[in-house]
């Protein structure tokens, strides 16, 4: 499938975090966006309206974060691919629709600019610490699939490839940006359109009355239509059929709950991707992800040059988690250093599934901003030195420790 | 401290567990609850409803669950002790304000009630899948303290013990029950005033210019003033000093300095100890350890029961309060047995828990349920004697493959009948 | 100083409620200096959030003077200004109205800010008044925060109130969703001039209308029992002597 | 199940807009919903519009269990926000009409805030409240509707805030056509549907309903016969009255008719205007 020509702004330009997200949506064929604005996402509104207009796509500014998730589920029932974009605080009030769009297996975006929390927190300063909340915010069970860029670059290229998930897996798709890398300004390259792959919607192509808005394929995706094409059918977020009518019966929970968790979960080697440098001799992997590359990719060259092996995962997808490639690892490696800017998400499940064979030691960017560099050479030091293997996270304490 | 006697309905009842916590929170000296309809919670507001007004406490419907829980976060800084009520996509709602609640450093309890989700899900039965949830619900680092009870007779004590937990950490405390046992009608016995022990708000006493809001003691939590009562209050949700005024200076930002958000984790993790409540039995020689909560406790012990009677010793590991997570218990379990089993009615949340902690030296088998029903012991039964025969160490969660999934993806089962 | 702090700040000397008893909520920061010179608490809170807030601070002590600062257009917040007005809570909300009008009496508007002001212009705004009003408000008014007598005026009738009250304040901002310590001086001087002074006015005829002045003034002024009059009435009259009010000074056991 | 109609001759005129499949319904004996719903689907046939590019969007709640029985497409979604829901539908498909079918709590009391804004941006929608007085679906609480001194679950003494006036909520924040009627009002209650489903912009239409199973057990006012017959006495048709004075009282007097229609450009409309106008920039 092919992108509309005036969508994609073929060339290189200089744009930031924010920017190049719209880019992308737009070049993934996203036409719709309901958004509440926010800083630091505010951005993002400003150049999807300048270019809305040339691009025939469609803003609406909703009273609160919650009704705009809400239009942008709607809105992509309507057929259009739709997304909206928010920071930690809108993140939050969207919690119960990334459910909803989960139970109507509806394709859509959101984008986290993530901010320094909890609650108000630092508007104007970056942050890892929605990480977790984006897998577990929403109550019931659910798989999310959430990428996380690290410069505008990525920023363009994770976001047509979260809008191809969400339209493979029809599920909502999460991109965890922060504050930095949304105001990162960078050479982004943008291809030609015919050299951008656009998954399209699973439509449904038989007779009308046959329809079943859930009934799954093999991959246990259901297919969908579009309102007003005269199929005539019914969606709810109660526990459904393939009819999608409520029965509230256990059987129908198994039923209805246990394949939209299996579409994600049966299929996470083709969906997970990493940046693997230099594994093969090291002793000492470091493991990030978004905002966090920077510091750890000086890092690594100021360890290397001091004779230790490093290597480094950076994880670009980071739900669903690369379990298999941690356990790999952790039989090889003596420990696994995580810099994040939270006080311990993602290394808890680096900790789960190095299964006791390697050390886990956390660099919290808490205090220090995400310019840190020094901090991640230390507990590389710290982690080589450690002979033993500990059992839990050992926490890098920075030079000026606990005030 | 003690119950006042004008909270405290003492005698023995029969009633539902919503009942019971509705009773428990009066008792626990609660003033404010700001609520909003939803199944199955609904009970345990309306009897705060019916018996507030005889002691002084004030009901309030809401408009909405962002209005409740405001409304909550509001009373509790007021000087009153405040609870809400709700289930699943109420909860979901809150958790924009949570993290508020955990910032400004709010006294309060929510009461969850859960039920199967996601989404609208199964209303009326039940559900344990919003554990996760309420430990990392809301953006930005933050911890919480999650009670699950598994009888109406517990719903009525740990509501009283999360108001305590709620006063002595000034954090938010869920009690993460569940439709079964919001629904289960047994007996209650409320004890006389004099019997039940009550955390008073910590109150700072000193002179008025001398007061920080956010100044810690020994234990990191900062002692509390009421609103009104003329100390000038700064109280913010952005990162703030202790005085309560925002950080905003540019340059000290980037300066190497303490994040006063680092207190809001480690002041319930350095505390965790005691926090931290277990129930745990048979383990001495256990092979097989079973870890569970809420209702499932309660069929697991049938299980258990079952594998016990062809012999093989089986611990069972009760988690009462879930988080802050008993991470030494278990790696010091894992260490001595050779699997856990872990029946929750979700497709794996805690047990991954159970998983971190074991540090590969034991196996986690995983019995999962969607929800709208409780498990099948004889499931639990066949878990844990697979559990006893695995010779490999096996590097992921073992997901048991319950009698319900075969039925409805192999066996017979038929919608629309 | 902002001119609408100041004129708060008047207000509150006006009216002679006493210091210790009020409490600020908002969902705008305010510099730490200015509670500390108006002497009040203060609380920064939700988006949104700051009359439910208030309505929990009330309820839990009923003694309290509540003043919530609103800045976000009634946006978020909107249903707890329609559900708070029905319920007669007692409050004062100051709705620090800072959208973008482009277009006033018929010419444009003379600084027309880059940023958010420039698209959601084509959206109606709320007759702020007027839905407060229909609502079930007891005291409604309208000025822009250059009218700084008029506005510490309103501020000060308001909070002898008992009731719900709200005073929407025109004051644009550079940038949407910014604090109001940040004000277009420009702009707001053109909406200063542009404006009419209607004290009674019905409220269903203040809408901001292109092409029309901006009709400011004390809208609303009446009289309805308070959430927690009626509240106390009720179950006074069912329960009788079983009925213990909550709240006060003493309720804080 | 036995197929309700077994023939031809069973077949009925609703049969093409309701889901035959997923009768018999959830509504209790007495309950005003499905009278609303018969009403809506006349009112649907009655409007002759193009069925396809229509579409009912529901809340959580007695009523927001309409869209399920409604031969259309269809959506269940969360509580309070199915206009939220609705509006992503309109805007990004603006050839639809979208109806939402819902409850007072739903709309009214969590949805509160999508009403008003998609009342003051008169997004192109019709909007169906009904209004039974109380949460039935959780089990007869205090609604915003709720008269004073009326007694629910959570207002066991009388509640104690005044109710909500629908129509005026609604005129005041910008809908172009507002009326009300009652469960027995069904002929009136149809032509209203099938106008203000021609209708471009926000239509508001509040229906009375019945609830025998909570607010009429709780306050003792007998069965759903009952309650049809007190508002057989006790409501007067006044077209165009002023909103204001719709006030409900517990067991007062209801006025209904039709109170508003007037016109005011959509938000597509203001929009479109607007897109143009950049264009040229």
């Amino acid at each position: 499938m092919k992108t509309n020509l005036k969508a994609v702004l073929t060339g290189t330009h200089t744009l930031s975090g924010n920017e190049a997200f719209i880019e992308g949506a737009f070049a993934a064929g996203c036409r719709f966006l309901a958004a509440y604005p926010i800083m630091p996402a505010i951005e993002t509104i400003e150049r999807y309206l300048k270019r809305s207009a040339e691009v025939g796509a469609t803003f609406i500014q909703m009273e609160d974060e919650i009704s705009a998730l809400a239009a942008v589920i709607g809105a992509s029932w309507t057929g259009k691919k739709s997304m909206t974009v928010t920071s930690g605080p809108g993140f939050s009030n969207m919690m119960e629709h990334l459910g909803l769009g989960v139970m109507l297996e509806t394709p859509c975006v959101i984008v986290d600019v993530q901010q320094s929390g909890p609650s108000l927190g630092i508007p104007t300063r970056a942050g890892q610490g929605d990480m977790m909340q984006a897998r577990w915010g929403s109550h019931g069970d659910y798989e999310v699939i959430t990428l996380s860029p690290s410069s505008p670059q990525e920023m363009f290229d994770f976001t047509i490839k979260a809008f191809n998930f969400s339209e493979k897996y029809r599920t909502p798709v999460i991109i965890m940006s922060d504050e930095y890398v949304a105001h990162k300004k960078e050479k982004v390259i943008i291809p030609r359109a015919d050299e951008i792959k656009i998954t399209p919607r699973r439509y449904f192509k038989g007779q009308k009355d046959k329809y079943l808005p859930f009934k799954r394929d093999k991959d246990f995706v259901p297919r969908m239509v579009d309102i007003g094409d005269g199929y005539k059918f019914h969606v709810t977020g109660l526990t459904h059929d393939d009819k999608g009518y409520p029965i509230m019966l256990e059987e129908c929970q198994e039923y209805n709950v246990h394949p939209i968790l299996w579409k994600i979960r049966n299929d996470t080697e083709k969906i997970i991707e990493f940046q693997e440098i230099g594994t093969k001799d090291a002793e000492i992997v470091i493991v990030y992800y978004g905002a966090t590359s920077g510091a750890a990719s000086k890092a690594i060259k100021q360890a290397r040059d001091l004779g230790i092996k490093v290597g480094s995962l950076k994880l670009d997808t980071v739900w669903p988690f690369p379990d298999k490639k941690i356990t790999e690892l952790a039989e090889k490696v003596k420990a696994f250093v995580v810099p994040e800017i939270n006080y311990g998400q993602i290394v808890s499940e680096v900790e789960r599934c190095s299964y006791g064979n390697a050390n886990v030691v956390f660099v919290s960017h808490g205090e220090n901003g995400i310019d840190n560099t020094e901090d991640i050479v230390s507990a590389i030091k710290l982690a080589l030195n450690e002979e033993k293997i500990k059992k839990g996270i050992i926490e890098y304490q920075s030079q000026t420790g606990r005030v | 401290m003690k119950a006042n006697p004008r909270d405290v309905n003492t005698g023995t009842y029969y009633m539902d567990g919503d009942v019971a916590a509705g009773h428990g929170a009066l008792a626990a000296g609660c003033r404010f609850i700001g609520g909003y309809p939803i199944t199955p919670s609904t009970e345990a507001a309306e009897t705060f409803a019916r018996i507030a007004p005889k002691a002084g406490a004030v009901f309030i419907q809401m408009e909405d669950e962002l209005g409740s829980i405001a409304s909550v976060m509001g009373a509790s800084w007021s000087g009153v002790k405040t609870m809400t009520i709700t289930s699943g996509p109420g909860y979901s709602l809150m958790m924009e304000i949570i993290g508020l609640g955990a910032m400004i450093e709010a006294p309060f309890v929510i009461l969850n009630i859960q039920r199967g989700g996601p989404s609208t899900g199964v209303p009326t039965k039940t559900g344990q899948a919003d554990m996760m949830q309420s430990r990392w619900g809301s953006h930005g680092d933050y911890e919480i303290i999650a009670i699950s009870p598994d009888s109406p007779q517990e719903l009525f004590d740990y509501t009283i013990k999360a108001f305590n937990l709620s006063e002595k950490y000034r954090c938010p405390v869920m009690i993460m029950s569940d439709e079964c046992v919001g629904h289960m009608s047994e007996k209650v016995v409320i004890p006389p005033a004099e019997e039940i022990e009550i955390e008073p708000r910590r109150f700072y006493n000193g002179p008025k210019e001398k007061y920080l809001p956010f100044k810690p003691d020994q234990d990191l939590v900062p002692k509390m003033v009421k609103a009104g009562d003329g100390y000038n209050l700064y109280i913010t949700g952005l990162v703030h000093d202790e005085r309560g005024y925002p950080i905003t200076n540019q340059k000290e930002k980037g300066k190497r300095q303490q994040f006063p958000t680092r207190r809001l984790v480690d002041k319930i993790r350095l505390n965790a100890d005691k926090i931290i409540e277990l129930n745990e039995e048979g383990m001495d020689d256990a092979e097989v350890v079973v870890v569970s909560y809420g209702i499932s406790y309660r069929v697991a012990i049938r299980g258990i029961e079952k594998a016990r009677e062809k012999g093989i010793k089986v611990g069972n590991l009760r988690l009462i309060t879930v988080w802050p997570f008993p991470d030494k218990k278990i790696t010091e379990l894992a260490s001595k047995v050779k699997a856990f089993v872990v029946p929750e009615i979700n497709y794996g949340q805690i047990v991954f828990e159970v998983e971190r902690c074991s540090h590969g030296q034991a196996n986690v088998v995983l019995i999962p349920h969607g929800g709208a029903g409780v498990h099948n012991p004889d499931d639990i039964a066949e878990a844990i004697e697979y559990a006893v025969k695995e010779k490999k160490k096996i590097r992921k969660v073992i997901e048991w493959k319950t009698r319900l999934e075969k039925f409805v993806f192999e066996g017979g089962y038929k919608l629309n009948k | 100083m902002n001119p609408i702090i100041t004129a708060f700040a008047n207000g509150i000397k006006k009216s002679g409620v006493e210091l210790s008893n009020m409490v600020l909520v908002s969902d705008i920061p305010f510099e730490p200096e200015i509670i500390k010179e108006l002497g009040v608490d203060f609380f920064h809170i939700t988006r949104g959030r700051a009359i439910a807030f208030g309505t929990g601070l009330k309820l839990g002590n009923p003694d309290l003077k509540i003043v919530a600062f609103i800045g976000d257009l009634m946006t978020l917040g909107g249903n707890h200004l329609v559900h708070s007005g029905r319920r007669n809570m007692e409050m004062l909300v100051i709705c620090v109205n800072n959208f973008v009008y482009r277009e006033i009496a018929g010419t444009p508007a003379p600084s027309v800010s880059p940023g958010f002001s420039a698209f959601s212009t084509f959206e109606k705004p709320f007759n702020a008044p007027h839905l407060a009003n229909s609502c079930g408000a007891v005291f409604t008014a309208r000025w822009t925060a250059l009218h700084t007598n008029d506005l510490t005026n309103s501020i000060a009738n308001a909070l002898d109130k008992r009731g719900f009250s709200v005073i929407e304040v025109l004051s644009p901002g550079p940038n949407f969703y910014k604090d109001i310590n940040q004000i277009d001086s420009e702009l707001l001087d053109f909406y200063y001039k542009n404006s009419v002074t209607k004290n009674n006015e019905d409220t269903r005829n203040v809408e901001i209308t292109p092409g029309e002045k901006i009709i400011t003034g004390e809208f609303t002024d009446k009289e309805k029992p308070t959430f927690i009059d009626t509240y106390n009435a009720q179950l006074s009259k069912i329960l009788g002597d079983k009925f213990i009010p909550h709240g006060g000074q003493s309720g804080g056991d | 199940m036995e197929p309700l109609r077994k023939t031809e001759k069973d077949i009925h005129p609703m049969d093409d807009l309701l889901r035959m499949d997923r009768i018999p319904h959830i509504w209790c004996p007495g309950c005003g919903i499905g009278t609303a719903v018969t009403a809506f689907a006349a009112g649907l046939a009655k409007a002759e519009i193009d069925l396809t590019k229509t579409c009912i969007v529901s809340g959580i709640g007695c009523t927001g269990r309409v869209a399920g029985y409604v031969k259309l497409d269809s959506f269940h979604t969360t509580h309070g926000r199915a206009i939220a829901f609705a509006t992503g539908i309109q805007v990004a498909n603006p050839d639809l009409k979208v109806i939402v079918f819902s409850g007072d709590g739903d709309l009214i009391s969590i949805g509160g805030n999508h009403f008003i804004h998609a009342a003051r941006r008169n997004i192109n929608m019709l909007v169906i409240c009904v209004n039974n007085f109380i949460y039935a679906m959780t089990g007869g609480q205090v609604a915003p509707t709720t008269p004073l001194a009326t007694y629910a679950t959570t207002s066991p003494f009388g509640c104690v805030e005044p109710p909500f006036n629908i129509p005026y909520l609604a005129d005041s924040s910008g809908a172009v056509y507002v009326a009300r009627w009652t469960a027995l009002h069904v002929r009136r209650l149809t032509n209203s549907i099938a106008e203000a489903l021609k209708k471009p912009g926000f239509s508001v239409i509040e229906v009375i309903s019945p609830c025998a199973m909570y607010y009429s057990r709780i306050n003792r006012l007998g069965d759903g016969l009952d309650m049809m017959k007190f508002y057989h006495d006790n409501t007067e048709i006044r077209h165009g009255e002023d909103t204001k004075n719709l006030d409900i009282g517990f067991q007062t007097k209801i006025i209904v008719g039709k109170f508003v229609d007037r016109e005011r450009p959509t938000y597509m409309d203001s929009y479109n205007k607007w897109l143009s106008g950049t264009k040229k920039d």
